[in-house]
């Protein structure tokens, strides 16, 4: 049972990291290697403003949020629109530039110590114990309930609502979107907002549960095998995806090697290379694409 | 050489398209260039040798990533894996059986062009982004391999590697090393020069720009996939060997997969699948970290704050490294390429309409 | 154009700043300091880096050393071999320092040896953990002042359990996956094993670990009641509260990293918790450290780290010693039998032989939380163990 | 001619800052009118139109000289989405349709231009539904199935949806069986007149498109070199001899003998 609840917890946090990968990678082709730079940042804006106004940790959260969007919506209109049109190659080591550059502004602001938000924040991650003897702390609880609620909404906007209906469109085809008069580069600007937005739930959840520290971007890259074996294009393979290597690392945990935990990400990659190369739910055009 | 850099430089003979040395100002140049280069050691202190020592292995590694990468088109993200592959070779050759370096180099490239083999077999089913996963995937099971051997054997820190020696000779001191290096990254770079205008490098871009239509041009495309691989990979191993004799160990720690990026860095901001653009992009990559500490150094700070010196260092090399990406996306060969435009067509802006 | 000419005239301004700074009265003993202070391990190391200059700041405030002050080149090896090489090789072959400091993780050992062995300059190992090396029979040029030593650590800790607990002692180990944490839970278990210590289960947390969980639910499952772990702090604590968030109620015990164990003993306030050290804590608010802690803060130092203190304290000893004019032999000679108090940090002194320059012996203290009281209170006194007879003894339990 | 809707006047467009695409073009399409644009591969019509409609940044392509006046005022440089604002409208020559989507999700990206934003959407999807019922049978399949024919027809139902004032075409009839590119032109004149429209259209299809066009343009290297009324153009003989394939004794002509021709002769307009 534990297994099982190890597995949810640490499922959410992959499932809502690999979200951002996506639906960047769908908006303007880009693999976003700061990613996890981008959630650390969150992670410490996060931080930032639960110590900046003591006694009212709860306004913290959506303002942070709110800087996260931001910062999304800031790097696709600095750094990622100018690259349109250039070589691939070049937009992603832009990003690759970018990890390194918030990592350099958050040593300079923070220093490279540990800290704990939550700590600052007076709430307590409480453990509440499960039928079947598992255990579960709050903060686990609402990685799962965030998760499930992200992934809904982002379905339903995207298969429901007109601007979702757009923004699959400009992924598809920028220049034919903008022909038929949607300002793409309002669409992409908010499809970087959304990634970083769920970013920065994924990291208050984080930097609350575990730490905070300038080396939590590594975490970025674990969740990066999740989005490529759900599909790099697809939303509906990332919930599978995350769930299937989750379970799969904590059975190596448990009953393999813990050091396999490492490579079973890229173990399950393989093997998804091998027999599905577009992943469980990706397009099969998109291979040629890239 | 470069494409869709608008260069008005068509050739139109197939000689004049292989020269290696188009004409008598190049060449002019090129001398006055080597003479530089042979004469620095008269003036360069030990952190400018050793920084161009440097470069000169990155440059072999860049030709190698290029070569797959820049003209074949497959992506490459083993490169550092490679290069630890060759490393660890020469390194336990050495440390295992007391091997000498013209024996343990020339090992480091076998087992490079054997790993070459094993990376090319899935670029016939995988393209792209997927193919590059594979080529990660590879990185990791080598870099597993080494570290088993190393705590398995108990060099918890890395092993050292001894100075190359012939006989009564060893190589050692900047200036030797300066000399040493810099011709082999020219050697290398003559190497890859002859690789790209004669048929290998005509199938490779071939296939790197349409695969079918090369295919149909009786190009093939899995037999010259697969060589380009293992003509990467093994000289990838070369500079891997090259880099622990010249800094003297080999561990783990020294080949995270954050070196596959600076080589890819490297080939990007040269300008992918040209020769010169590698030597640019592996002299820039490497040279920018010191030139960024050298400015940074400038500024004049109280000691208190000097630490933090450091984190500005860290922020603006990756700044610079952004700024200069967006503004120059095609890469150094691009500037150039520009530039003589410019004084190809002077006074005009472009070619006039034919016709 | 304009902008041009404005930058270049900015520049020459600069330079002309630089140049200008009134050369140093008097010729400086020149230490070189290779460090993580950027980078994965930064977390580690930037504090201790911060620590030791500002107490060279003090040094030189108060006139220098035998009226010669201390120039410090500082190069940040980001924790990454190559850049160490590089770094190495500026200090020794280009700025001549007398001394090369190293304060960085284990993997950039191995380059920054192959540089100060081809120029003959001492090494001192002053923030990372004790390398081969310094223990008998030494390296004649490299010298360590820091605490942790893996595998004497490790036998204390389970000593120590053992002599603690009513119970039977049921282990658990946890550890980052890096070789140098690896040798100390190896030693940590067969030591175990020998003096009656069931040991029940042991979990190796690869480096990008993001989630704790799994490991600890593991070693909980396992029936652990003591766990050990001996690791780069985040991979001690997490497993920590990972086992707390699963309802754990057994012993922890960890190597007690002086600058976050004092942050981490408020935050969690647990019983539970025992922290191994080689040098105190602030949170036991003895005198000598708050004086310590002072030179850091009025210095510009914004945390203190003991390691970077205590490495300060030794090359400060060590210049001392030297007298001057010192070169990179006799600085090697007067440090070949030095011997450094650091009182109310250490519970003896660094003591270096010409054979054993780790320290002749190591002492060590058992911290545990006091939450009734908000404080950190002692668990075990400072005790000392031999080094070259405690080395002999486990080479003989791990073989 | 009545006051041009559409005024192109001197355009040069630079490939790559090298190479020169159109040089000196000059065109009006005026209010309600059906202009063509003809010309053989690379004359630089389709150049024409991505100049027109913005679309020229995404090619590495700019507007080196000339002006673009859209109803008196200036469109060139303005991004693709803006210009579909101000009512133009380009149905391209390939990917004219979001192949994933369905056909009702194609529908829903198009953005009504400004002028028009205040208008029922659902009277202009029963509007395209109309002349299109088609699409209208298989609005929830991937348009990626659908035929030539229907794709071609979800592009302009899409075109349609944005309520343009003036429609770029280019190639309509591009791959489809001349009985389906004749029923999409047919579509194509009722539309106009139904809608008062404005087109203007590039087609292969010489006679089949001069049947319907008002007006107009021969393109050749990038240069306008000859333009008239429709019907006079189409007894043109040089037209006729290279369009058409009617020599000017009535007799087709090889294609040997037309290259000859073609090399020797100059156009003057």
């Amino acid at each position: 049972m534990q297994l099982l609840a190890n597995t949810l917890a640490l499922a959410s946090i992959y499932i809502l990291l690999a979200v951002g990968y996506v639906v960047v990678y769908r908006a303007s082709r880009v693999l976003n290697l700061a990613h996890g730079e981008l959630m650390m940042l969150a992670g410490y804006a996060f931080f930032g403003l639960v110590s900046a106004t003591p006694g009212h940790p709860l306004w913290a959260v959506p303002a942070a949020l709110v800087v996260s969007f931001l910062a999304g919506v800031g790097v696709y209109a600095t750094l990622v629109r100018p690259m349109a049109g250039h070589p691939l190659f070049s937009a992603v080591l832009v990003t690759v530039s970018l990890g390194i550059l918030l990592r350099g502004l958050v040593l300079l602001g923070w220093t490279a110590d540990i800290l704990y938000p939550l700590a600052v924040s007076g709430y307590k991650n409480v453990p509440w114990p499960l039928p079947g003897g598992a255990v579960l702390t709050t903060i686990d609880l609402l990685s799962i309930l965030m998760a499930v609620t992200v992934l809904l909404a982002l379905w339903g906007f995207f298969a429901r609502s007109r601007l979702g209906i757009q923004m699959r469109a400009a992924a598809e085809n920028p220049l034919l979107a903008a022909q038929r008069g949607v300002n793409i580069h309002l669409v992409f600007s908010l499809s970087w907002g959304i990634s970083t937005f769920v970013a920065g739930v994924a990291a208050i959840l984080y930097a609350s549960k575990v730490r905070l520290d300038p080396e939590i971007g590594v975490i970025g890259l674990r969740a990066f095998p999740v989005a490529l074996v759900g599909g790099l294009d697809s939303l509906a393979g990332v919930a599978p995806a995350g769930l299937a290597i989750a379970l799969l690392e904590n059975l190596a945990i448990r009953y393999v090697s813990p050091l396999l935990s490492d490579v079973v990400p890229f173990l399950a990659l393989l093997v998804m290379l091998f027999v599905r190369p577009w992943g469980l739910f990706g397009t099969k055009e998109e291979i040629e694409r890239v | 050489m470069s494409r869709g850099t608008g260069s008005p430089y068509l050739k139109t003979t197939y000689p004049s398209d292989a020269a290696l040395l188009g004409t008598p100002v190049r060449r002019f140049w090129l001398a006055v260039f080597g003479l530089a280069a042979l004469g620095f050691p008269l003036v360069g202190t030990p952190v400018l040798m050793d920084l161009l020592c440097r470069t000169a292995v990155a440059v072999v590694g860049a030709h190698a990533l290029n070569l797959v990468t820049g003209y074949a088109g497959q992506v490459s993200l083993g490169h550092a894996g490679l290069m630890a592959a060759g490393a660890f070779t020469a390194g336990i050759l050495t440390e295992e059986l007391g091997a000498p370096f013209w024996l343990a180099l020339p090992a480091a490239v076998l087992v490079g062009a054997l790993f070459g083999v094993v990376v090319g077999i899935p670029s016939l089913r995988l393209r792209g982004l997927y193919l590059a996963l594979s080529t990660l995937a590879l990185h990791f099971v080598i870099l597993y391999l080494a570290s088993e051997y190393q705590s398995g054997r108990g060099f918890a820190t890395g092993l050292l590697v001894p100075r190359p020696k012939v006989g009564p000779w060893t190589l050692a001191g900047a200036t030797a090393w300066y000399y040493a290096l810099g011709g082999v990254a020219t050697l290398t770079t003559l190497f890859c020069l002859n690789l790209a205008r004669t048929r290998p490098g005509r199938a490779w871009m071939a296939i790197r720009d349409r695969d079918v239509a090369a295919a149909s041009m009786g190009v093939n495309v899995a037999a010259w996939k697969v060589l380009a691989f293992v003509v990467s990979s093994a000289l990838t191993a070369f500079g891997g060997g090259l880099w622990a004799y010249y800094l003297g160990f080999v561990s783990v720690e020294a080949f995270s997969f954050f070196l596959t990026v600076e080589y890819i860095a490297m080939v990007v901001i040269g300008g992918l699948g040209s020769v010169l653009g590698a030597i640019l992009g592996a002299t820039f990559v490497t040279v920018l970290p010191y030139a960024v500490d050298a400015i940074v150094n400038l500024v004049p700070v109280p000691d208190r704050v000097h630490t933090h010196l450091f984190a500005v260092k860290f922020a603006a090399f990756g700044l610079l490294m952004a700024v200069f990406l967006i503004l120059e996306p095609r890469g150094l060969v691009s500037v150039w390429s520009r530039v003589r435009t410019y004084f190809d067509l002077w006074p005009f802006r472009y070619h006039p309409l034919k016709g | 154009m304009a902008g041009t000419f404005r930058v270049l005239a900015w520049l020459a301004f600069m330079a002309l700043l630089v140049i200008s700074t009134p050369a140093l009265a008097q010729e400086p003993y020149k230490v070189g300091i290779t460090a993580a202070i950027t980078g994965p391990a930064a977390v580690e190391y930037a504090a201790r880096v911060e620590t030791f200059r500002a107490y060279m700041s003090k040094v030189n405030s108060e006139g220098g050393i035998n009226g010669h002050p201390i120039q410090l080149g500082y190069e940040d090896d980001r924790g990454e071999p190559a850049r160490a090489a590089t770094n190495a090789k500026k200090l020794v072959e280009q700025d001549k320092v007398v001394l090369l400091v190293n304060t960085s993780v284990s993997a950039t050992y191995k380059p920054v040896m192959a540089t100060v062995t081809e120029a003959k300059t001492p090494l001192l190992f002053g923030g990372g953990v004790c390398p081969q090396e310094v223990f008998p029979p030494a390296n004649p040029l490299m010298f360590c002042t820091t605490s942790f030593a893996a595998q004497i650590d490790s036998d204390f800790a389970v000593r120590f359990m053992k002599e603690a607990s009513k119970d039977k002692v049921r282990l658990g180990t946890a550890t980052m996956d890096i070789p140098i944490a690896r040798i100390g839970i190896d030693a940590a278990e067969a030591v175990g094993r020998k003096i009656g210590i069931e040991i029940v289960g042991r979990v190796t947390m690869p480096p990008g670990t993001a989630d704790f969980t799994p490991f600890s639910s593991k070693l909980k499952d396992a029936g652990a009641n003591w766990v050990f772990a001996w690791s780069p702090w985040s991979f001690e604590i997490g497993p920590y509260e990972a086992l707390l968030n699963l309802g754990w109620q057994g012993n922890y015990m960890l190597y007690g990293h002086q600058q976050p164990i004092d942050a981490a003993y408020p935050r969690l306030n647990r019983e539970n918790l025992y922290a191994l050290v080689g040098a105190s804590i602030l949170a036991e608010g003895l005198p000598e450290l708050k004086a310590m802690q002072e030179i850091a803060a009025k210095h510009g130092a914004s945390r203190l780290d003991v390691e970077g203190g205590v490495a300060a304290v030794a090359v400060h000893e060590a210049l001392k010693a030297c007298g001057w004019p010192c070169s990179r032999e006799k600085l090697q000679g007067a440090m070949s039998g030095l011997s450094i108090t650091v009182k109310g940090v250490k519970g003896g002194p660094i003591q270096w032989s010409r054979d054993n320059h780790f320290r002749t012996e190591q002492w060590y203290k058992v911290y545990r939380w006091d939450s009734a009281r908000q404080r950190a209170v002692t668990a075990k006194e400072w005790t000392k163990v031999d080094v070259a007879e405690k080395l002999k003894e486990l080479r003989e339990i791990i073989k | 001619m009545t006051a041009s809707l559409l005024e192109v006047s001197g355009l040069e467009v630079v490939y790559n800052h090298a190479v020169v695409a159109v040089q000196g073009v000059s065109l009006r399409v005026p209010e309600g009118r059906l202009v063509v644009l003809l010309g053989t591969n690379g004359a630089g019509k389709t150049t024409t139109l991505r100049a027109i409609s913005g679309f020229l940044g995404s090619d590495n392509a700019e507007i080196t000289q000339g002006t673009v006046l859209w109803d008196g005022q200036r469109v060139g440089g303005l991004q693709p989405y803006e210009v579909a604002g101000r009512g133009i409208t380009l149905v391209p020559e390939r990917e004219k349709i979001f192949e994933t989507l369905t056909v009702e999700e194609n529908l829903a990206t198009a953005v009504p231009a400004r002028r028009a934003r205040g208008e029922s959407r659902r009277e202009s999807l029963d509007q395209v539904f109309r002349h299109f019922p088609v699409l209208f049978e298989r609005r929830r399949q991937t348009a990626g199935y659908l035929s030539g024919g229907e794709r071609q027809m979800l592009a302009l139902g899409q075109a349609l949806l944005c309520r343009p004032r003036l429609l770029l075409v280019d190639e309509l009839s591009l791959g489809l069986a001349p009985l389906i590119a004749g029923n999409l032109l047919g579509i194509l004149e009722r539309l106009r007149a139904e809608l008062g429209l404005t087109i203007l259209l590039v087609e292969q299809n010489v006679a089949a498109a001069l049947k319907i066009a008002d007006y107009g343009y021969v393109m050749e290297h990038g240069r306008i070199v000859y333009e008239d009324t429709a019907p006079r153009l189409l007894g043109h003989a040089d037209i006729q001899e290279f369009y058409l394939g009617v020599g000017r004794e009535g007799r087709a002509k090889s294609y040997r003998d037309v290259k000859q021709y073609r090399r020797k002769r100059r156009w003057h307009g």
